[in-house]
């Protein structure tokens, strides 16, 4: 494999209503075992993937919540969100589950655009 | 004449579904909230706020629980009623329904 | 009263067919009857008996077959299963593969369609 | 089957990106034969699907323009359209392969939910 | 620094993805319009064409020609570039991507 | 050039997995490499093998086999398959089912990645 690729995941849907950030979460994990600069961008309706005190157990769907904790453990520890996306839905990072590092319109498209790859979930 | 109860499941972030109901739909005909759309009803947002207390103003407004829930959505913005699977049975036993995504 | 749903989504990518299932066993709970739900569109992904979901999630399409065991019949549509690779081969418990009559014929008899998806 | 029931399809998706408006045109064909009271509502982009001169060849995929133009041979006349749906996208009956009627935002609320049943697509 | 390709296959009408694309991509990155976004390039909208003038100050936009045929689009905004998947290829030789739905 | 694909819908419900095969078909009569089309999320479906569409319709499984005969490598995602009744009894011929490593592999090994859904 040799060279090491920048590789962002960029988060944007809501939880449980599609799978979307779910799945994309398994795809991090397991990106994390390559050694590569990963990333994840929480951005749009994403940034509620991060919401604490979810309890999916009256729709028996499996809470995936835990896993971003996990992140860590798995060296993936380049979390950014955008600050515009949790302002507008009265969110502020006490709300999180994870703190990720607050960015904003002026440093997000540097961001994105400098990845070589970038997957969207 | 009776009214239809519409129901809407995707995010008003993600899609302009909610204008759409409003403009479809008659003057206290109610709305119900689910799936990604019950993430809207979340207190704290003064854009949700705005817009679900002016829809509120022609619409009651249903979001539900097993949803919020899910979403760690545990206060609503106020006005609007958070009902369970059964109450949206209810809800439905009432009005004919016309579902929106 | 009757209640007859219909399903536009397939298992897991969306949260439709969970909500339908969820608002089925509600229904059934409080007395109602249920005359079929219908699964169109992707909704025909439901009656794939090889889902096999992680241990820890639960199995969308063995949901639905517990019902039919209960008496609620679950309907296919055939021209979206063709078009998706789901037949006899492969349909789940319970399922049975009809044609968009079904539907026609559960909106008419019904006092209530509700729909999930699309 | 006895009583007539008012039975409502609302297209408002565009064609061939989903397969909702194809999927649903197929269903209103199958309906229209239980001698119901069947109706057609455009709006949104739904009325995308009405427009002239699809060319579908390129991309290969079934071009189901044609069957709207059948819809009055299976006793389906019906059809309402948005006018604001149509005006915001710079279009006219004109540029339709069918005629349906124009209601309005007045209109159009009394239409849906005098219905016994509505099926989106 | 260079710029990278956006790609949007959903509906401006339908889904606020536009919004998103233009306050997270770079000025100069070019955007392409394909599949339910293609239909938006068609010629004749005064929204369509306010909007997307404005966003062609900063963005080059290209719509999927395989795509407007079978919309039936012949004619689109003036200023928007029409190409064919071939021309889709010589972009992504040109550009990384991100794709928007 | 080499070029990787990421698929993330089901066939026909959504466009994308026209629009991967669309451009992968360009791609290869540019003389670009593919390094491999890998099938995410409800893109899993498209390797079902029973899918049998309308005769005047495309089939968009069978497509993706024609190119896995000129030597376009097809992955299936194990897990995403799992959960949506993909396996080797149904798996449509040139498809392989494995994990989320081969998309990592063709992220890095890839001068590009292109997305094609959610």
């Amino acid at each position: 494999m040799g060279k090491s690729k920048k590789i962002m995941f960029i988060m944007r849907k809501a939880p449980y209503g599609t799978i979307y950030p779910f799945e994309g979460l398994e795809s991090v994990l397991i990106m994390g075992a390559y050694e590569q600069d990963i990333s994840l961008l929480f951005i749009d309706d994403g940034v509620y993937t991060l919401r604490k005190g979810m309890d999916t157990s009256a729709l028996g769907i499996k809470n995936f919540s835990p896993t971003f904790k996990a992140l860590e453990g798995y060296d993936i520890n380049k979390l950014y969100i955008d600050k515009d996306s949790l302002d507008i839905r009265g969110m502020t990072l006490d709300d999180l589950v994870v703190q990720p590092e607050l960015v904003d319109e002026e440093m997000i498209p540097e961001l994105i655009e400098e990845q070589d790859v970038v997957i969207p979930f | 004449m009776r009214n239809m109860l519409h129901i809407i499941n995707r995010s008003p972030f993600y899609t302009k579904t909610v204008d759409t109901v409003l403009k479809f739909s008659k003057k206290g005909s109610p709305i119900l909230l689910i799936e990604d759309a019950a993430a809207a009803a979340a207190a704290g947002s003064a854009l949700c706020e705005a817009k679900l207390g002016n829809i509120m103003r022609d619409h009651p407004i249903y979001a539900l629980k097993e949803d919020l829930e899910a979403r760690g959505v545990h206060k609503v913005i106020e006005g609007i009623k958070v009902i369970d699977y059964a109450g949206f049975v209810e809800l439905v036993e009432k009005y004919n329904t016309c579902s929106w995504a | 009263m009757k209640f007859a749903v219909l399903v536009q989504e397939g298992p897991y990518q969306h949260q439709s067919s969970d909500s339908a299932y969820h608002f089925v066993k509600a229904a059934l709970e409080k007395g109602h009857e249920i005359t079929g739900v219908f699964f169109y569109n992707d909704g025909v992904l439901n009656a794939n008996k090889l889902i096999d979901p992680q241990q820890d999630d639960r199995n969308v399409q063995k949901r639905w077959s517990d019902l039919a065991e209960k008496g609620v019949e679950l309907v296919v549509c055939i021209a979206a299963a063709k078009r998706r690779g789901i037949n006899d081969d492969i349909l789940a418990p319970g399922f049975k593969i009809s044609g968009l009559g079904q539907l026609t014929e559960m909106a008419i008899e019904s006092d209530r369609l509700v729909t999930f998806g699309a």
